[in-house]
């Protein structure tokens, strides 16, 4: 079994109410630094067998239909285990 | 000699206006009280309202819970200033540990506005002592966010000490563990809850119930007599 | 990134051959000529964007005016009317020095495409509407339409429909105490989202859209402005001047209901202290409406710097910051000496507000960029003197054979047993369904001023804690009966609204609408558009209640097919004392239920020749609009004086949809009996108009029945209230928890 | 500037209906394999400046008392720049 990560957040054009609210909470909290702050959603799939070329494909399309809505979302499709480096979990 | 309430107003809150009536209606005085203000206005006990405090869009209660108003109060509230907090008003209880749990996404994932039947567990805090304890109420419910979780230690804990207040019947309206629909710290001062008592305090407004007033006669009677 | 020279005044004068895709714009050919003759020389690109804006359908009107101004010309002398048709919202006087702006607009399309965020930023859109009345906004209401209950496609398109108003409007704090759900396949590819608004201040506290007084301020505020909602602008700006932008901007918007609050408190903070002397919305063509109505509305001209706009993103051009879409923004002209202290309440509630501009001496709206003049114009050409098309309309030629097949030709059931089974399958049919699952997701108590709120006729709100004093409000609108006749089903959705606001015991006052219709392009629609917008202008002159103001949606239609014509009419009525307002729901056993009206074999567009017959054909009920008047008289003066305990107006589905609906609220259940000369069948189920079923207590009813004598209402006796089951006698008995089961089981089935 | 990412996912032992709306849709979206779904938050920040090892203390102490409420949600904070492996962007 392997995990699938699909990441979807707002159109870069599209105004995201709530990374605005985070990132001005941001300087009350005492964090400066931090120019901007956009906030997506996370899917982790757990699929059963191979992830191989057409599952990855078949999970595309899951995203794109309905995981997210494409007029106002972009959306990335990961294998996990490929990807958990520079990670500082806590 | 009446109390002074004061009721928070932190952007986005929207049942203000409506708990500074229900403290009127119940013969107090409402005082406002404003989120970047750390000054308390000296008041003798404060109601945190609902509402969508910045939107909710980080968690419910989040963001409000770091405003200046909350530093006095998480201070004044651990030397017995009694606080009351209503649906967002006790989610930012949660989130600023005043009290224990965190509130979730009702487990239907839609919003639910509807006259929620509750029963009163504990009569003994600083805003229940009007009712008696296993009374059956009706309060009005409307929330997001209402699926009150803790881990099972902490659970056990609250039931242990009676420090469940408040809890649903006949429906469980947002998936909240152990049908807790609010709680109450250890010295009964800090109380939070989901559903709405401002809105059930005119027989002609709402559902027409006035099941909510002991809340504001509770806490005024406590506040006078002391 | 190379950008040929800005498309200055002046630059344009000297390139008069310079092509501008005016075309891509939306803009026809004589349009084009049109605004080149105006100004005199070929416009600027950003002059362009305004104007192809500007003079859209959504915003000019240019199919459907010549046929609006019947309201104006048809309007009914009323001492209540304080602003009419023509600014945001129409303002009416509910006594006791306060005054109630209201309306109802579509966000159809949006709605469709992004169902969550199409249907949030239309509430958010007529939130703004009523705000910049000077109002404070008390509650909505949402009329919708949905494809088939059963089509994959509503499960959709509805939850996030649902979920968006829902959002948004609690999050606004705004009780949502009324509406319609409506399913027919006809709304498949065109769901309809109508949102409506209520607003209320005292009537010193009007506040008009214009800009007045040289050397006042242009204060914008609210959210910054970014890159959504300017479908067409982003062709103008990538094409024309600039190859390497992105060739198409989303026309969804997202909304932040959070940002609205913000904005209605401090707007009303500056209202309060009299810093406002002009305000409008952003809303549909954004900056290009505001600073071009603002401005013709006023006595001077305006000039704005558009540099000092606040951008989300700095790559916006000119034309792109002028049609930006962008929600939650208003524009406010402010006297020079104030303009501090309304920044300073901006401030206190964390809103970014940006003095942009000023008011002039002069009568050109003139916009600078980089330090050129990009936009010179005589601002009402812009804002009011777009096009206007006197469409071909004719009346289609399938309208006679669907009048003609009679839905009282259909088959009637049979045995009681038949009628017993129909009966069921109608409350449990999803446009009869009980619909609380839906509306529980909206807050009814919010502001706690709620005195009545869905499923009872109309949503009532207490206006004066004191006084008691109340408003009610209640949209209708039946594409079936539209269809088979618009101009009787207009005004039978005007009578529907009006019979429902007067059950409530609320004198209704005025009237608002959305008219949601398919293609002007097609003559048959045309047709239905004419039809409807005569028969609604007739209907409120005769009963005396002005449409202060309202919205039209066209194009509501997938290739050839049309949507039903489907007028939404919303009517507001005023209350004395709220404590007086009358409930749906049967209040005490052994209370005496009156039928009043009369009740004829009318079935065409009905319920129940839908859900049994899937059938639409005939003609529509008649509307008697001198009864309604009547109805409505005795239903105020019974409530007024205590006569009645609970009543509710019937319409779709009939006495028996409404006799449930009352039994089931209450708990109470209703021994009926056919009246003399009626069959049961027709008793149950025709849809007569100008009818209302009243509960009346024993003790009052000799005063009850003298007074309808007396003012010449058929009021019959029917029944009782009584037990736990619906008996119709001689006929059948249902129990309340069977009924219940049919009646709400339906919309979770199909939704949850 | 460099962009951080913050995920944000709900512990294990807490109830997803998020998640579990999503998976019980797949079925209806002609979906099967995948076992398990899970929903939650993706932040990106922007940061100025260099994303050293005490800009990253400082931003995994934002996600502990502000991004995520750890008495319910688990957090991971990566730098982005290294973390787009294996991706299958549409
Ligand atoms: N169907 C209609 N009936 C009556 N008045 C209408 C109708 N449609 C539009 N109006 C009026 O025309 C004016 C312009 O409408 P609209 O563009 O929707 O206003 P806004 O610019 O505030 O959105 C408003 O006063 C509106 O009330
Ligand atoms: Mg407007």
């Amino acid at each position: 079994m392997a995990r699938v990560v699909v990441d979807v957040m707002l159109k870069p054009e599209i105004l995201d109410p709530q990374g605005q609210a985070v990132q001005r909470a941001l300087p009350r909290l005492g964090f400066e630094g931090i120019s901007d702050v956009r906030q997506g959603k996370r899917f982790e799939l757990e699929v059963d067998g191979p992830v191989d070329e057409a599952a990855l494909a078949r999970i595309h399309d899951l995203a794109e239909s309905f995981l997210a809505n494409t007029v106002i979302e972009d959306f990335t499709v990961k294998v996990e285990s490929e990807a958990v480096v520079a990670e500082a979990s806590k | 000699m009446t109390a002074r309430i004061g009721v928070v107003t932190f952007p986005g809150s929207l049942d203000d206006r409506d708990t500074q009536r229900a403290i009127r209606l119940a013969g107090a005085e409402p005082v406002a009280l404003w989120h970047k203000d750390k000054d308390l206005k000296q008041v003798d006990a404060v109601v945190l309202p609902g509402g969508f405090s910045y939107g909710d869009y980080l968690r419910a209660g989040a963001i409000s819970r770091f405003s200046p108003v909350m530093e006095t109060l998480i201070e004044q509230a651990k030397a017995g200033l009694p606080v009351l907090g209503i649906c967002n008003g006790f989610q930012v209880l949660t989130e600023a540990h005043l009290l224990p749990g965190a509130m979730l996404g009702n487990d239907h994932l839609h919003f639910v506005c509807r006259d929620q039947k509750l029963r009163v567990e504990n009569a003994s805090t600083a805003w229940t002592s009007d009712y008696s304890e296993g009374q059956e109420i009706f309060i009005p419910l409307k929330n997001m966010d209402g699926r009150y979780v803790a881990d099972e230690y902490t659970l056990d804990k609250l039931e242990a000490e009676g420090r469940v207040a408040f809890r649903y019947l006949d429906v469980n309206p947002n998936g909240s563990l152990r049908d807790i629909a609010g709680i109450t710290n250890e010295a009964g001062n800090v109380v939070g809850l989901m559903p709405h008592p401002e809105h059930a305090t005119e027989p002609l407004i709402g559902t027409g119930r006035t099941d909510g007033l002991p809340f504001f006669t509770s806490i005024l009677k406590k506040l006078v007599n002391a | 990134m190379s950008r040929t020279p800005l498309d200055t005044v002046e630059h344009a004068a000297a390139t008069p051959d310079v092509e501008l895709p005016w075309a891509e714009l939306g803009l026809k050919k004589d349009e084009y000529e049109r605004i080149v003759e105006i100004l005199g020389r070929r416009p600027t690109g950003a002059e362009l964007a305004m104007y192809s804006v500007m003079w859209s359908e959504h915003c000019s009107y240019k199919s459907s005016k010549v046929h609006l101004r019947q309201f104006g010309e048809k309007a009914p002398e009323n001492d209540a009317l304080l602003v009419g048709i023509g600014e945001n919202a129409g303002v009416v006087d509910v006594g006791q020095g306060y005054a109630v702006t209201f309306k109802v607009e579509s966000h159809n399309h949006p709605s469709y495409v992004e169902p969550y965020q199409g249907a949030a930023t239309g509430v958010g859109g007529i939130v703004r509407d009523i705000i910049a009345m000077g109002a404070r906004p008390v509650a909505v209401v949402d009329p919708l339409r949905f494809g088939a209950a059963d089509h994959p496609d509503t499960k959709r398109v509805l939850p996030g429909v649902v979920a968006g108003i829902g959002g948004y409007g609690n999050c606004l704090g705004l009780p949502n105490i009324g509406g319609e759900v409506v399913f027919d396949a006809c709304y498949q590819g065109n769901p309809l989202v109508n949102a409506g608004c209520i607003g209320v201040m005292r009537h010193e506290d009007i506040h008009l859209a214009k800009a007045s007084g040289a050397g006042n301020k242009v204060i914008l505020y609210g959210a910054r402005t970014g890159g959504d909602g300017i479908g067409g602008a982003s062709i103008l700006a990538s094409e024309t001047f600039d190859d390497a932008k992105p060739s198409k901007r989303p026309a969804v918007q997202v909304g932040d209901p959070f940002q609205e609050k913000l904005l209605i408190e401090c707007t009303l903070e500056a209202f309060a202290e009299k810093l406002v002397v002009g305000i409008q919305d952003l809303g549909a063509a954004g900056l290009s409406c505001a600073t071009s109505e603002l401005a013709s509305n006023g006595s001077g001209g305006m000039r704005v710097t558009l540099d000092d706009v606040p951008l989300r993103d700095s790559t916006l051009s000119p034309e792109e910051i002028l049609m930006s879409e962008s929600q939650e923004r208003m524009c406010a002209v402010v006297e020079p000496e104030k303009v501090d202290r309304f920044l300073e309440i901006c401030a206190k509630w964390d809103v970014i507000a940006t003095v942009i501009g000023e008011v002039t001496d002069g009568d050109r709206l003139e916009i600078y960029w980089h330090g050129g003049k990009i936009v010179d114009v005589d601002p009402r050409t812009v804002a009011h003197e777009g096009p206007v098309y006197e469409r071909p309309y004719a009346r289609p030629e399938w309208q006679d054979a669907l009048q003609a097949d009679d839905a009282g030709k259909l088959p009637r059931p049979q045995s009681a047993e038949e009628l017993k089974a129909q009966v069921l399958k109608l409350v449990a049919s999803p446009n009869q369904a009980s619909k609380k699952w839906i509306t529980q997701q909206y807050d009814h108590f919010v502001q706690g001023n709620t005195v009545l709120a869905m499923p009872e006729d109309s949503g009532m709100i207490r206006v004066d804690e004191k006084t008691g004093l109340g408003v009610a409000l209640a949209t209708d609108g039946n594409g079936r009966y539209a269809k088979l006749d618009p101009y009787t089903g207009a005004q039978l959705a005007l009578a529907e609204a009006y019979r429902n606001v007067a059950t409530t015991g609320a004198k209704p006052l005025a009237v608002s609408d959305c008219l949601n219709f398919g293609s002007p392009e097609d003559p048959a629609v045309m047709w239905q558009f004419a039809e409807a917008v005569r028969g609604l202008a007739d209907g409120c002159q005769q009963l005396g209640t002005p449409v202060t103001g309202g919205n039209v949606s066209l194009y509501n239609q997938t290739g050839e097919a049309a949507i039903h014509p489907t007028p939404v009419v919303a009517v507001l009525g005023v209350i004395d004392d709220v404590a007086r307002r009358t409930p749906v729901a049967f209040q005490e056993e052994g209370q005496l239920l009156y039928l009043l009206g009369d009740t004829r074999e009318e079935f065409g567009g009905s319920a129940w020749s839908q859900v049994v017959h899937d059938h639409l054909g005939g003609l529509p009920p008649k509307v008697d609009l001198e009864r309604e008047r009547l109805l409505a008289e005795i239903l105020i003066s019974a409530s007024r004086d205590g006569m009645i305990d609970s009543a509710h107006d019937l319409s779709d589905g009939g006495l028996v949809q409404a006799v449930v609906e009352s039994a089931l609220l209450g708990g109470k259940g209703a021994r009926l009996v056919v009246p003399d000369g009626l069959d049961a069948f027709t008793f149950l189920l025709s849809e007569s108009a100008g009818r209302a079923v009243v509960a009346v207590p024993r003790s009052e009813e000799v005063r009850f029945n003298d007074m309808c004598g007396a003012r010449g209402l058929p009021a019959t006796r029917i029944g009782v209230v009584d037990g736990d089951t619906i008996e119709v006698q001689g006929e059948f008995e249902v129990t309340l928890a069977e009924l219940r089961e049919a009646h709400e089981a339906t919309i979770p089935a199909l939704l949850a």
